[in-house]
């Protein structure tokens, strides 16, 4: 039997009065590859924060590479990353420097040159100098998939990772998403652009106000 | 006044929350009987306070309202150290119990502490001639009850439960390092304002009158506070029920 | 799996990263400077022309200056971390959260220290008062007292950078809880400015440093509770 | 094509939806009259004990509370304009940026207002003032002097919204233009408080009203060219 | 000849040192729609805010609706309006509260019913009550779309109007891009899928590093 790299056990997340997720049990093996669907507010978002240790369930138990979410993060936030809406950038820094800073905390060997790489790689190196505030959407967005490659998790949580990019930048994406199949991590991929995202994944989690749906 | 007392107080204060808390039987009696032998209690304490107690030596009669006044400012020091240490067993374990039981202990604190400084003000009028005065004492104090003021407010405005009781908790925390403080203001800044007496320095009849009125209090403390406790818990249940298993129906869309 | 660098590794980044952006932006220490530099004129305006009396409270003066500067400031400081929710992210890298709090006090500490030392040629000026008595003496309290703000704010900041109506949030916690430390501060401050025949200096030192290991402690422990959502 | 509405129409539904938004989050001006109040009660510890002197400065220490509390506030009443752009989009829908100007500043003048009554009772307690002499006068004083703040400040705090390190920016620019206001503003205060022999009271308000009408009409020309690129 | 909708004559807009526009011209008549395309950072974004008048170029002349963009702003503002990244939404007011203020300002006859009409045909109607804080990106989205609805532009001005929309969402989206056009709005549309953007539109402009350059 293969590991299991994600395992919700009856979870609920709450804001306010209202439930973003409402009893969702799932799971995925490690090395395959969850896409996840749903209406706008449908909560994949919120599914996603969660399972990356940004946000925790109101209720029920997640596991993600066998560690409780809630009370193992420490030892489980090295293993997994999260491109989402928000950037996690610091808007005064420049890309180059948002980039080594994530590097220095991550321990990388040979951090300087690490970055440039990366910077080559998602097309930024002609402005890594430039402070993100002057950045465009889609420049932000290559910004955040670099910070996650830097990172080279065992679970990639992807939200909407297409949006905002160039048809180049989206072939680029798809190739990433393979690369990191491929080094055996396990992808959850939110996105509205349903047959890419199946071309790409193995198995489907269709989300309705909050929860599991078979997908009509 | 020895410093066992307030510590005996607190202690049984505490005692009797746990039991109302662990207990549900003690639930509809417990706080019931606090508050009527409180009534009765009370009823003594005007007339020991009016006419058994000696007037104070340098204040004569009015200076017969400090047998409230120093209780209610007793009873908001002891909620406030029933709030640090809720928020203290809320950081260690995780529980809507505590929660609540900070909520409550800080608002009934502010309650009475707000009292006790209102009877200091209105005491001091005759005495100083003054509503207020630039005393160590009564700012510290003041500025105790600011913060937990502060800590309610951040409460109020913060709607989802989670964050508010970490948040709460880790305030309550540092707004307890105004209780020392306020405790030996006095005697880090010269004051104009009584010292902790000691039973030197206090009459033996005044002492006891004084007794007297804290256990008073702390019979009208007790009831406060569970009630206050009950309410928070009451919002906290119905903000905390899961969702149903299956969808419901209707909402198909 | 234990994280890859060491506590005061990563608070040394952390600190690093803020002065990096203070600057590449040089706008906060500036505008600082002339914010509490403003306001120490306009107290000497609102107290009126009496010398004496002026110099009789600089100390006062000198660090309520200090304490609205330090307001702006640590909501400057958080306002950073909380735009593209940068501070979540952090915690996800993973960054130990104490480390956290270790880099942003010595940020903060190091911003309104510096700040002090340029706001006493401008007491000197304003209030002519005699620096040169305890020089050493009146340093080590500046770097108390700042500390000492800068351990509750960075808390406070962090929390409020999250809640409703931010701005006005902080100095609503932070004020009660400052009272005291400023006090201490205030009155060890103004020994160094005046004689001190009964050589108080000394125990009022003594209780700057048990108020900073005080909330440095209770800082350190409860700031990773309120870093990220629990 | 003219609008559709009139300009004080336009300024209404601004003025209506600051206070739509004041409403639901209900935390500023709760948080602002706590921070006052801390404030006025910091004075006070650094002025020291002397009560005539404290009853003989409390117009200016009234005024200095108010000055602080309304960098926060203007600068929250900014944020709220500078989060998603709105101010843009408003600009955009279009609403006449003068519009927009008479609106917060009847905003930020009311909650201002506000701050002030709340503060009387405050100042009563703390130092012992006596508000019954002329308060009508009294009332005129307060409505003019946070008129006075609101109208310069409003114009500061939409550029330093758009200003690095905005926070520590609004205070650098505000403060030196509301000098003589709050001086103006202060002294007629005092006058309300004390004996006012020499009938001083007609001439200080007369200025007031004459600095309220030039910070408002400097605005309203002003702030059109701010409100949005050029 | 018809009417231009938008013309630019040799505008460049510069931030910093850097140009983000440089020596642009092109035309549209009144009616067509355009499409615009471009790498990430090659100044979409950018010239729709200009076109909006939410920013003026640098140099050179921009003509909207016959209006000099930045001269006579106020008599083109009425008619031209924007979708874009930023979402220009009051967070601390609900969604029905930030519509009826536009519909206000706008002057726009019963602005109660036309707000509950707008919200029912964006999927908002349930969320109505919630502040914007508390939406999904998506949500967020479908608001800025009604407000722009509620201004029947006679220039629609959409910044990647389908990124964060559900397909369904997307679908309507279309539908109301056909309906403005078929109302003879002009649509300027910026958009990454070229393929979708090329079906609703009738002229393209390729943009590199700010300049013109014909579609490879
Ligand atoms: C105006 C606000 C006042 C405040 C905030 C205030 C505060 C306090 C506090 C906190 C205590 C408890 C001290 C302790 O036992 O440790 C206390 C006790 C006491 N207060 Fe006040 N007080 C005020 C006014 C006055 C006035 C005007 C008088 C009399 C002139 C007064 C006389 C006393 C006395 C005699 C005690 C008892 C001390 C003892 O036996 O422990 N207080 N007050
Ligand atoms: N406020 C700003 N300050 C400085 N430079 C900016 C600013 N806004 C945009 N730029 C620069 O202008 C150029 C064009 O940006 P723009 O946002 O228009 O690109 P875009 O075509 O919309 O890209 P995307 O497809 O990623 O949304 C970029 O190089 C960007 O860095
Ligand atoms: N901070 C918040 N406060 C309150 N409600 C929230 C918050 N964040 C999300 N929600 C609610 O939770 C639900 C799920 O939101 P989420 O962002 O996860 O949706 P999503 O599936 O990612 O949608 P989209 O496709 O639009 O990005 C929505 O109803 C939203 O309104
Ligand atoms: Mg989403
Ligand atoms: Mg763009």
């Amino acid at each position: 039997m293969s590991a299991l790299a994600v395992e919700a056990i009856d979870i609920s997340k709450r804001f306010g009065a209202r439930w973003a997720i409402s009893r969702l049990s799932f799971s995925l093996a490690q090395g395959r590859s969850l896409l996840l669907t749903g209406h706008n507010g449908s909560g994949k978002t919120t599914l996603l924060r969660i399972i990356s240790t940004a946000a925790f369930p109101t209720a029920g138990t997640l596991k993600v590479l066998g560690f409780d979410s809630k009370k193992e993060r420490d030892s489980l936030r090295p293993s997994v990353a999260l491109v989402s809406h928000a950037s996690f950038h610091y808007e005064d820094l420049t890309a180059a420097q948002n980039l080594l800073l994530s590097a220095k905390f991550l321990g990388v060997k040979d951090p300087a040159s690490s970055v440039k790489e990366l910077l080559e790689r998602m097309g930024l190196s002609s402005r890594a100098d430039s402070a993100v505030r002057q950045f465009s959407a889609g420049m932000r967005k290559r910004l955040a998939i670099a910070r996650l490659l830097m990172k080279a998790p065992k679970v990639a949580l992807l939200d909407e990772p297409f949006g905002e990019l160039d048809p180049a930048g989206s072939l680029q994406m798809e190739q990433l998403i393979r690369d990191l199949q491929a080094q055996g991590t396990s992808v959850v991929l939110a996105t509205h652009l349903i047959e890419q995202g199946l071309s790409l994944t193995q198995e489907r989690l269709h989300l309705e106000g909050g929860r599991k749906v078979s997908p009509t | 006044m020895p410093a066992s007392i307030p510590l005996l107080l607190l202690l049984a204060l505490a005692v009797m929350v746990v039991v109302h808390v662990v207990v549900p039987k003690t639930r509809p009696i417990l706080w019931k009987v606090s508050a009527a032998l409180g009534l009765v209690m009370l009823g003594l304490l005007m007339y020991l306070g009016m006419f058994y107690a000696p007037p104070e030596a340098f204040m004569s009669n009015v200076g017969r309202i400090l047998y409230v006044h120093v209780p209610y400012i007793w009873m908001a020091f002891i909620a406030f150290l029933m709030n640090v240490g809720c928020a203290f067993a809320y950081l260690m374990k995780k529980s809507w119990v505590t929660d609540a039981l900070a909520e409550s202990s800080a608002e009934v604190g502010v309650l009475f502490g707000a009292v006790g400084v209102a009877m200091g003000s209105i005491w001091a009028r005759p005495t100083w001639g003054v509503w207020w005065d630039w005393d160590p004492r009564l700012i510290s104090t003041t500025v105790m009850l600011l913060s937990y003021v502060g800590y309610l407010a951040l409460r109020s405005f913060t709607e989802d439960p989670e964050r508010r009781a970490t948040w709460s908790a880790a305030v309550g925390i540092l707004s307890g390092v105004s209780l020392p403080i306020t405790y030996y203001s006095v005697r880090w800044w010269n004051s104009l304002h009584q010292v902790q007496s000691s039973t030197a320095s206090v009459d033996k009849t005044m002492g006891s009158v004084l007794l007297w009125g804290l256990v008073t209090l702390l019979c009208f403390l007790f009831p406060f506070i569970v009630k206050r406790y009950e309410i928070a818990r009451a919002r906290q249940t119905a903000a905390m029920e899961l969702p149903p298993l299956e969808a419901p129906r209707p909402e198909a869309a | 799996m234990t994280p890859k660098i060491s506590l005061l590794t990563a608070a040394w980044l952390v600190l690093k990263k803020d002065w990096q952006i203070e600057w590449r932006t040089r706008a906060r220490l500036t505008a600082l400077i002339f914010f509490s530099g403003a306001t120490l004129l306009l107290f000497s305006f609102a107290m009126g022309p009496d010398v004496t009396s002026l110099r009789a409270h600089a100390h006062g003066y000198l660090w309520l200056g200090l304490l609205f500067a330090s307001v702006l400031s640590l909501g400057e400081s958080f306002r950073i971390e909380s735009e593209n929710q940068a501070l979540t992210g952090l915690v996800l890298t993973p960054v130990e959260p104490r480390a956290i709090f270790i880099g942003k006090v010595l940020g903060n500490a190091s911003m309104l220290f510096a700040l002090s030392l340029v706001l006493l040629p401008i007491t000197i000026g304003l209030y002519d008062v005699d620096l040169t008595r305890v020089p050493h003496l009146l340093l080590l309290v500046l770097f108390l007292g700042t500390l000492g703000i800068s351990a509750p704010g960075t808390v406070y900041s962090a929390i409020s950078a999250n809640a409703r109506a931010r701005d006005v949030m902080l100095p609503l916690l932070l004020f009660p809880v400052l009272v005291p430390l400023l006090l201490a501060a205030a009155s060890a401050t103004k020994l160094t400015f005046q004689p001190d025949p009964q050589d108080q200096l000394g125990s009022w030192l003594k209780l700057l440093i048990a108020f900073d290991l005080i909330y440095l402690s209770v800082g350190f422990l409860v700031f990773p509770k309120i870093a990220e959502e629990d």
